[in-house]
């Protein structure tokens, strides 16, 4: 059992793949000598040398096209969008190629890769480089999304992602880097589509993703001090998605609260609002409420940053006003 | 010039080829007057020799990547006439049962790894393969075909610059057929030959070769596969060709001077080379039963591809994910 | 009052808005001489020259900066995006660019630019040709965007897309081209985020989209014959949104379905599922149902094709079954 | 090299704006050290002679598009210090009110029409000026500046093939500093000069200037922009360079050799000018009032910057749209 960073934990999660299989390959910029400029990759160079993890020029569509082409021909890579607000460079490899190329084959080729990518706020970055953009990957037929919360979920999604024979984009929330939690030693090997009910109350579900999910949790701690007992779903991947899961956790408790990093429209909050809706209608007991960050570019400044992304404070208020309109 | 294929025999397959190909297509331009092939199709008609010459230097394990100008290459790899026609009539006997269509023609085990048809995208994608040829130390080579306008958008240099820095073995083939879709290349693109003229900027040597030459590009096609599978890197190569017809389907490619239409008419692949093979010592008879063994090779074609039903909706919901399946939730 | 098709329309409001004002130049592929390949610009070269009419070579990144860069210098660009599947490789100059400058410089800079392009299926011309991406644009803050369904709005949106000082994505379902409808002689000005409510209805309130809104109206027209009477929403535009008008419709009857082009997941049904399920919540007599093309992509073959997008039939079949559970 | 610039008082401006481009980032710098400076924030310290030679050359209708490495271009088009201290600080009276941060400056009134921080975009929105320009016969020339490592973007090429054709009034300039963040350009580029062996894949003259020697800078600079203003269509310069510090805020720059380093501080433009200066009949004194001055506008904009609130929630939701608001809906 060690303590590991998020950040340290990518480079395990990775290292534990690599060692097994060497048809895993990992691309991107500043990842090799350097370990990524948000020291994700720190050691694998030295470890595993410039031919598995190799440094590329800024040309991302040459990046995940190279992934694309690798991975239909026997490779496993592993390849870095360093943020993910430039996967709007390479749109086309992802949504058009990656994702429809074995559909549109009838099933001849398949794509065992992943597209890791630091994702989100909260550093100061500015509207082109903290975005949350999980809703562009869920809404692409053919992609698998996982977003991890905490560095012993990055672990083992990591490797479950990479043995996975279908493209996954692995989002790593950037605020989440410094934050630690525990690995458990030897193999870990976690299983895509399943969500995490963290906590369980009866007056409301909060479900959560990715930076939101602590936050989430943190505003039941301080919804419980208040009475109001809540369970939290970690949703960890929007595809495929543990509907089973969040359908039960809402029907049991009849109030669902999304809490989403990304801007309000078309988030996967608003997905899993119409599921519920059109799934558990009749076990809902008032609307379903979802706390976003609003519909804006996010701005850099600090004091502005913190009142766009969701807070514990704004969980917790909105919680309590709609339970008791 | 004097062709590495010097053996008669070999000659008379290329010629077959290029024949395979033109009746082909010109089938299928047939069906669409019909309304049997559906969708749009962008015909190859006229290029046949690029296709052709550069299959022909291939090894089976090597790659090829095409655009959704792909008949040509997708047959000349060697894949049956029947599935090809059955998808683009959109078919349940079709090369990918009626799901890709027209521009997107893949057959793996023929080494045809797809047809691409968002401008620029295979060029980054055939740079993955020839990495993991790389990688495997397999010895394979990623030979990916791609037009005149093509050479403007931004993935083309990028993969250029990939293939080179990490001396992949992939060539690069641009068919310059002098347009792109109705504007003429020459007039949206800042250099004369819109590969060759770009291929120092990739520390490449330009190559140019007449793309209505059989032989000809054959021969570059040897030596610059022979550097890829050698390890010395990429190359890239700019066939002159044309299209006989319109960019596609709906296409009657009227914004063409009639002069410039007869003149590639005149320099016409497959006559020019039944001429050459006739002047080298093959009969004509030889060349008619050629001729005559592809006619019935596109009817029976025809008619099995019409014999195919429609896909059922079964289809539909299959082979998103590698499990055959399609499920985003349990 | 011209008979006008959907194709003829586009080259009508065009030219009408030319006229008008010189800053309004137009860039893309094939669109002078040629007049497009969908011909949305037949005749706009004759008449205002090759400056104002400009053909591009195959660089929608280059298309889209110009169109950027002129519209923050004060030119009103009209950019064509030939498919919007190919929004994906430019995506970077929409997403990140042109939707975010303004909100980044404080509000020194504007775009009054508009991005045409041929949007969705019907014509078998498989998955990369094919998308539908209003849900691609709706998702980004910063971005305006405009669906006509029929010839009329055409010209109408169109004034208003270009007078808008703001950037608008206008959609083209190429499905509706050859389509026919009356266009008022004079100039035409219509309203941005205006719905319109096209047959109404007591039983359910059916919203729709594009080309979704003549299937939703025929499934209206066939539910009628059953005894079923609906109401049809034409949403026009998804940012700004109408929401006043679909919350008032859908409240009035109580039962919302949605009728989308786009694949499942995230669509623009899921938002305003989300909406009504958060602000009408207790107007709401059952599920809101969405009908969709399923998250695949889509098949090139006429009979797959005609399976996945929403046909008339799988509507009336939906609203009934739906009304009747 | 005789310069244009042989007035000697047009040349102690020179130094001055090279003196405070490199103050004020130090200070920047130091605020950082205080947290006071938030976020990333990438500094041009030893790139001062590119940005203060072509802001030099310009005339003050010229558009400046930049990088996220963009404080030099903002200030030496004249932007006051205050309001980009401030930017940096997340204060309400930043050139952004806050809302852009380091990498965006923007300042349209003084002709910096943005600093982009995602590789290649502002090529390609700089032809988009410079199209207008054109169009609207005003004379005006954009200038586009851009790092080593932005070479081998698509965007890159798109736009340079794109200005070209179209005879756009643009001047492209790569400051060349070696390195894309930590890694050497020259292993993952195809070409000795990144930009600059480019050039003629668009039919351009490679231009390549000591882009450390702010007299060599300014002759390109006049002589480009004069050709883009006269019609005659882009220019490419490369400009040879070299940061003092790390890529961004985070980063120490070790991956750099020592002797490297040591060679190209030697080089540092500042000193090499004040050199110069002095050799060509400037005082000591004179120098040194200049950066007595300097140090005084940098200390007042650095007690200006502090005293800004931070923005409050009013700003948060302004200025999505033309009409002030964000709203989506009604
Ligand atoms: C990114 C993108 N932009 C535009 C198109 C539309 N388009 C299809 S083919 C074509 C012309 C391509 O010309 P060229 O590369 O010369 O190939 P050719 O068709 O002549 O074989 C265009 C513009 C596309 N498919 N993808
Ligand atoms: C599309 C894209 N990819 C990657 C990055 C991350 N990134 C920011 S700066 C940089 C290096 C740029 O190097 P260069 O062009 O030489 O400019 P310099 O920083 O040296 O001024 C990279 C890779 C980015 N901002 N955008
Ligand atoms: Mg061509
Ligand atoms: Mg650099």
């Amino acid at each position: 059992m060690a303590q590991l960073t998020f950040r340290e934990a990518i480079a395990y999660g990775l290292a534990q793949e690599m060692r097994r299989d060497s048809s895993v390959v990992m691309i991107g910029e500043d990842i090799g000598a350097a370990g990524g400029v948000f020291k994700g990759t720190v050691g694998l160079f030295e470890e595993f040398g410039p031919v598995r993890v190799r440094d590329t020029p800024i040309s991302e569509q040459a990046i995940l096209g190279a992934a694309m082409g690798a991975a239909m021909t026997g490779l496993r890579p592993v390849a870095e969008i360093m943020f993910s607000d430039f996967f709007a460079v390479c749109w086309d490899i992802v949504a058009n190629e990656i994702a429809k190329s074995r559909y549109m084959t009838n099933g001849q080729v398949s794509f065992p890769l992943v597209i890791r990518s630091g994702n989100g706020g909260g550093l100061r970055f500015g509207a082109q480089h903290s975005q949350s953009i999980e809703n562009w990957a869920m809404m692409i037929p053919g992609l698998k999304v996982v977003v991890p919360s905490n560095a012993t979920d990055v672990v083992g999604l990591m490797a479950a992602a990479i043995r996975d024979p279908d493209p996954v984009i692995f989002l790593e929330a950037k605020a989440l880097y410094p934050t630690k939690s525990e690995v458990p030693d030897g193999e870990v090997v976690d299983t895509l589509g399943s969500a995490k009910v963290l906590r369980s109350g009866p007056d409301a579900t909060l479900v959560a993703l990715g930076a939101m999910v602590p936050r989430a949790n943190a505003a039941a701690a301080e919804l419980a001090e208040q009475g109001i007992d809540c369970t939290v779903v970690d949703v960890r991947s929007l595809v495929p998605l543990d509907t089973q899961t969040i359908l039960r956790e809402v029907s049991a408790t009849g109030r669902m609260f999304t809490v989403e990093e990304n801007p309000r429209l078309c988030g996967w909050g608003a997905e899993l609002s119409s599921i519920v809706t059109e799934e558990a209608f009749y076990d809902l007991d008032g609307p379903i409420v979802r706390i976003t960050t609003p519909h804006i570019p996010l701005p850099a400044a600090d004091a502005l940053e913190d009142m766009a992304i969701p807070s514990v404070e704004r969980i917790v208020e909105t919680v309590v006003k709609s339970l008791n309109s | 010039m004097t062709s590495v294929a010097t053996d008669l025999s070999a000659k008379l397959e290329l010629y077959r080829v290029q024949v395979a190909l033109r009746e082909f297509e010109r089938r299928a331009h047939d069906l669409f007057l019909e309304n049997l092939v559906k969708g749009t199709s962008h015909l190859g008609l006229g290029q046949e020799a690029v296709a052709a010459g550069f299959a022909a230097a291939m090894r089976p394990t090597d790659w090829t990547f095409a655009t959704y100008r792909g008949h040509n290459h997708t047959l000349a790899r060697g894949v049956p006439m029947t599935p090809v026609l059955a998808e683009l009539m959109g078919r349940s006997n079709g090369l990918m049962a009626g799901k890709g269509g027209s521009m997107h023609l893949t057959s793996v085990e023929h080494g045809m790894m797809g047809s691409y048809a968002i401008i620029g995208a295979h060029l980054v994608i055939a740079c993955g393969a020839a990495w993991s040829a790389q990688y495997r130390g397999t010895d394979q080579v990623a030979v990916c075909f791609f037009g005149d306008g093509t050479t403007n958008i931004g993935a083309f240099h990028e993969a250029l610059n990939f293939a080179a820095i990490w001396k992949l073995p992939v060539v690069f083939v641009c068919e310059n057929n002098l347009y792109m879709e109705y504007t003429r290349t020459s007039e949206i693109t800042a250099v004369e030959h819109p590969a060759a003229d770009r291929a120092r900027a990739y520390g490449l040597e330009p190559i140019i070769v007449d793309g209505n030459d059989v032989d000809a590009v054959f021969d570059v096609a040897t030596t610059a596969i022979n550097r890829a599978r050698a390890g010395e890197g990429p190359s890239m190569i700019e066939a002159k060709t044309y299209r006989h017809g319109g960019h596609s389907r709906a296409d009657p490619g009227k914004y063409r001077p009639d002069e410039e239409v007869k003149a590639w008419l005149a320099r016409d692949p497959i006559p020019m080379y039944h001429a050459r093979l006739l002047a080298e010592g093959a009969s004509e008879e030889q060349l008619v039963a050629i001729h005559h063994a592809v006619m019935a090779e596109v009817d029976q074609a025809t008619e099995e591809a019409k014999a195919g039903t429609p896909p059922g909706p079964e289809l539909l919901m299959k082979d998103v994910w590698a499990d055959g399946g399609s499920q985003w939730r349990n």
